[in-house]
């Protein structure tokens, strides 16, 4: 038997499986639809909580506070040597005025205080960003290391404490999408696994009588597999469009609520790989979960 | 009934049982120690009470169960020993009308014929002209699309009979194929089956219709409580 | 026919789905358990969410700050009346040397700028924490009116900033709850409904036999609704359990995770009643499940 | 075939068909204007070749199909009226034997035949010694503890005759009852059916086995393409 006619027969025989049993074919689809919707509902979660953190992290700076000897043009030749240095992302210049200006206004009410002093106490500083992937302790050691021996600068404030919490933030918050993810990922797959079983158990007299007529075990099993498949393909673009749905009828109440919190809101959907990458997976889980119905009850018909 | 102790392979047997017992419960027997022959060509009758063990032997020689005594040999190969790759190969030489059609209800009545021949992959083209001939001598090429639950016993039963007559088997194994079947369709359809013997499928036909074995005076093998009682040849050398 | 005969035929009968088929029953209780997992595993998420904001809801506090002129006695005595003002859960008096000195410490690495001071301007204050259900804008101005007429009290420091913040942080955080519980409870409802269907359509014969002997609907219909029930509590408890399973493996990195961060952790399961909750859940899920899968297939048979 | 034009009520008449057809496809006819009428305590047999109607006919008076024309009474009942819920009680006071036996495959044989004292709510001591005497009639009382698809064709269709016969329904109707019995069974079946028409039963056989039609002698039906061409009276007085 040529290979493209079985493929043929194999085709024509998924498409009878679904117009000859669409109750089936449409709950199971629909299953995986739902699912892989609560599988992107989380993953759109996720990559938005990725999006937030990331925007905090990019407010940790290293001050480098410097000598009061330093004349104007030094710090502005100080300022063009550290943003070559390893890591830094931008630099910014903060003079002894406006060290105080910004010192007084985060005292808010009792800003009055300050009107006591004499002299400006405050250092002129360099407030250094980093790349995101050195916003760790380690990347703080490395730029310590590069700043050491610049002449110019004092003293270094490296907010360890703001630093280490955001560190802590990112791992606790992305070790329980993990296991949320883990609980979630595992459930779907037996949910899918469990509602194609049922589907092939609903046929399994046919599956008995074309093993009686001849047909082999590949034979039998290659239309399952690809109803399966296109059932997957089928549920993942619905439950792609369900949850774009969800996210439009959502976002606008979500925007306000995250504009007012955190002064911040770009909240985004998926990609276009993201989502491609959800009904991948929706093919993935209907052909495996066809082979394991297949292997399960196959057995014994 | 055999001819010497041993197997003695006789050029033209299809089907050879040896000794074979069939045993689905501890302490009772659905066959035992059934030994016969059929030969290329050869149209015997399978008669007996209900029970007696008819279906049974059919399907031992169909790979459905596996004996629990004896050896049986079908098509040369060995039916306990094939393994469950070799068993698919082996039905596509095999037709079988069960006792209970066995039809897929979800296909059309030209699908549920057409089945034989994809198993075996025969090109689109050739099997949709099969399938219309086989139809239509079994008088249901009019109802070709529609599905087997929409059909009449009779006509349900014609069914079966198609689609394991359409891949000229080897060997046909008919399970009380006229059971539901007026008398006039049960000599057209009798005609057939003997037709595909006169072609050189061995026929195994079991049936209660005393008529029909009178009729066709072929040889009977009768069976009683999983014992074969009676071996009466009519044509053919055996016992 | 007596209702008790009834009852028990529809017991047994019940019994011969579960023993008949137990892949179905089996695939239909696991998926209900799955979907419970996921369900009880985001009523964790939430609830103990909801005790961490309520932690932090608990340092909202309203300064009353007091007249300079006021004498120890006097502020001792304000504090009592005070304390019985509508809403107050404690007040704490902060005297003019605690206040600096607080103001010293959060002040840091800069606190030698205050070096620089003559006198004390600091005012002595009460700080006034609310009861949980008056941490709100409406809370507060309650308590603003019971204070207005006190003497003693110069001035107010609502802290309206971090009380809106912690509000709206609050409503943020049980919309997207709401959002994604509805998503999830509907996508539950679906799912279990699906199985069941599947589960039903499986056996959609044998009802049409039991209808052909005269089998009454409800004669039909109670078996599998008693099933449904059956697999809906054994799902739910088999939920349950699970969620408890990765509780206590996920406890320790998350317990840890949450003290570095909050140096807070005390997350706690679901109470009984509402692991009882979910059980019963399942049961109804199961029931319903089944009812919508005999009226929708039930027609046809 | 009738007593006039209208539908007349004649005291004993437990079924009555008034120009009943059924067609299930646009344009063809399973049945077409067939009158009939079935007393109390009549043994009638339905024949006819295969697709002729006879299962339809008996499907129309368990109320499994409505008629597309005419009216079907039985038990004083219009079947075309009495809506979902009136179907159920109707059909526990008929017993159908139907072609394919329709019997569960997932309870035991005892259960099988049980679920008929089920649905009208017997009592489970009486209703278990009903049962065993049942299945002792049908010799299959050995075998009540297993399932249906243990059992051999002749067996399955005696326990569809079991459970057809168990309620002592007011009505019977026995599709090819016999078509997978040898012939000593057949009578032994046969015999049980008849007993049921003498306690007063209205009996509905559909056979093609002559055999049996000339040996019982009773009043024979005969459809051709879903029309009666023949309905000759051996007892009872209709035409
Ligand atoms: N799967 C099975 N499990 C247990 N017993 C079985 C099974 N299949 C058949 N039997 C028993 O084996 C015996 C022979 O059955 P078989 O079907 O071969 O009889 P048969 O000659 O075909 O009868 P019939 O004419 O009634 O079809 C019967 O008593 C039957 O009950
Ligand atoms: N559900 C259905 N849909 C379409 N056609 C049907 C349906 N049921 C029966 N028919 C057709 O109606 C005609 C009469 O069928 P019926 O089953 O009554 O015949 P029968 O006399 O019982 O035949 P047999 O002896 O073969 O059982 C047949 O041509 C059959 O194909
Ligand atoms: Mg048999
Ligand atoms: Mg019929």
């Amino acid at each position: 038997m040529s290979s493209v006619a079985q493929v043929r027969t194999a085709l024509r025989t998924a498409l009878h499986g679904v117009t000859g049993s669409p109750v089936t074919s449409l709950v199971a689809a629909g299953t995986i639809g739902l699912c892989l919707l609560l599988v992107g509902a989380f993953m759109l979660l996720v990559s938005n909580m990725d999006r937030l953190l990331d925007r905090f992290g990019s407010e940790i700076r290293v001050s480098a506070y410097l000598s009061e000897e330093l004349d104007a043009p030094s710090q502005q030749e100080l300022v063009a040597r550290v943003e070559t240095a390893p890591g830094v992302e931008s630099v910014e210049l903060v003079t002894k005025e406006q060290a105080l200006e910004r010192f007084r206004d985060a005292q808010g009410e009792r800003a009055a205080l300050l009107d006591g002093l004499e002299e400006n106490p405050l250092p002129a500083s360099l407030e250094i960003a980093l790349v995101p992937e050195q916003r760790n302790q380690a990347g703080l050691r490395v730029l310590g290391e590069a700043l050491e021996g610049l002449p110019g600068i004092a003293e270094l404030g490296y907010g360890h404490e703001w630093i280490e919490g955001y560190q802590q933030a990112v791992a606790l918050i992305r070790g329980v999408a993990f296991a949320i993810g883990g609980v979630l990922g595992l459930a779907t797959l037996l949910i899918v696994a469990n509602t194609i079983r049922l589907s092939i158990y609903a046929r399994r007299e046919e599956i008995e009588i074309v093993r009686l007529v001849g047909g082999s075990r590949s034979f039998m099993a290659a239309p399952f597999l690809l109803e399966g498949g296109a059932q997957g393909i089928v549920g993942g673009g619905v439950g792609v469009l369900l949850l774009y749905g969800f996210y439009w009828i959502l976002l606008p109440s979500l925007r306000g609520g995250l504009e007012l919190l955190l002064g911040y809101a770009e909240p985004a959907f998926l990609g276009l790989d993201e989502s491609l990458w959800l009904v991948t997976a929706g093919a993935l889980l209907g052909v495996l979960g066809s082979a394991l119905a297949l292997i399960q009850d196959g057995d014994r018909a | 009934m055999s001819r010497g102790e041993g197997p003695v392979v006789s050029a033209g047997a299809l089907v050879r049982l040896f000794h074979v017992s069939k045993s689905y419960l501890a302490g009772s027997w659905a066959l035992r120690d059934v030994s016969l022959e059929l030969e290329k060509g050869e149209f015997v009758f399978l008669t007996g009470p209900s029970g007696a063990g008819k279906s049974t032997l059919m399907r031992l020689i169909f790979a459905g169960e596996q004996p629990s005594e004896g050896q049986i040999l079908v098509l040369g190969r060995n039916v306990g020993r094939v393994g469950p790759a070799g068993i698919a190969p082996l039905r596509r030489r095999i037709g079988v009308v069960f006792q209970d059609f066995k039809l897929l209800p979800r296909r059309t009545v030209e699908e549920n014929v057409g089945i034989a021949l994809d198993v075996v992959g025969v090109a689109e083209r050739e099997k949709r002209a099969r399938v219309f001939a086989m139809l239509k001598r079994v008088g249901l090429h009019h109802r070709r699309h529609h599905h087997p639950l929409s059909l009449s016993g009779g006509e349900q039963q014609r069914l079966a009979i198609a689609r394991a007559l359409i891949n000229d088997p080897e060997i046909l194994l008919a399970d009380e194929p006229t059971g539901n079947l007026d008398p006039d369709l049960t000599l057209e359809i009798m005609d057939l089956i003997a037709d595909a013997a006169a072609r050189g499928t061995a026929v195994f036909v079991a049936t209660h219709d005393h008529a029909l074995i009178e009729r066709y005076g072929r040889r009977v093998v009768r069976l009683e409580a999983g014992e074969v009682v009676h071996d009466a040849p009519v044509r053919g050398p055996l016992s």
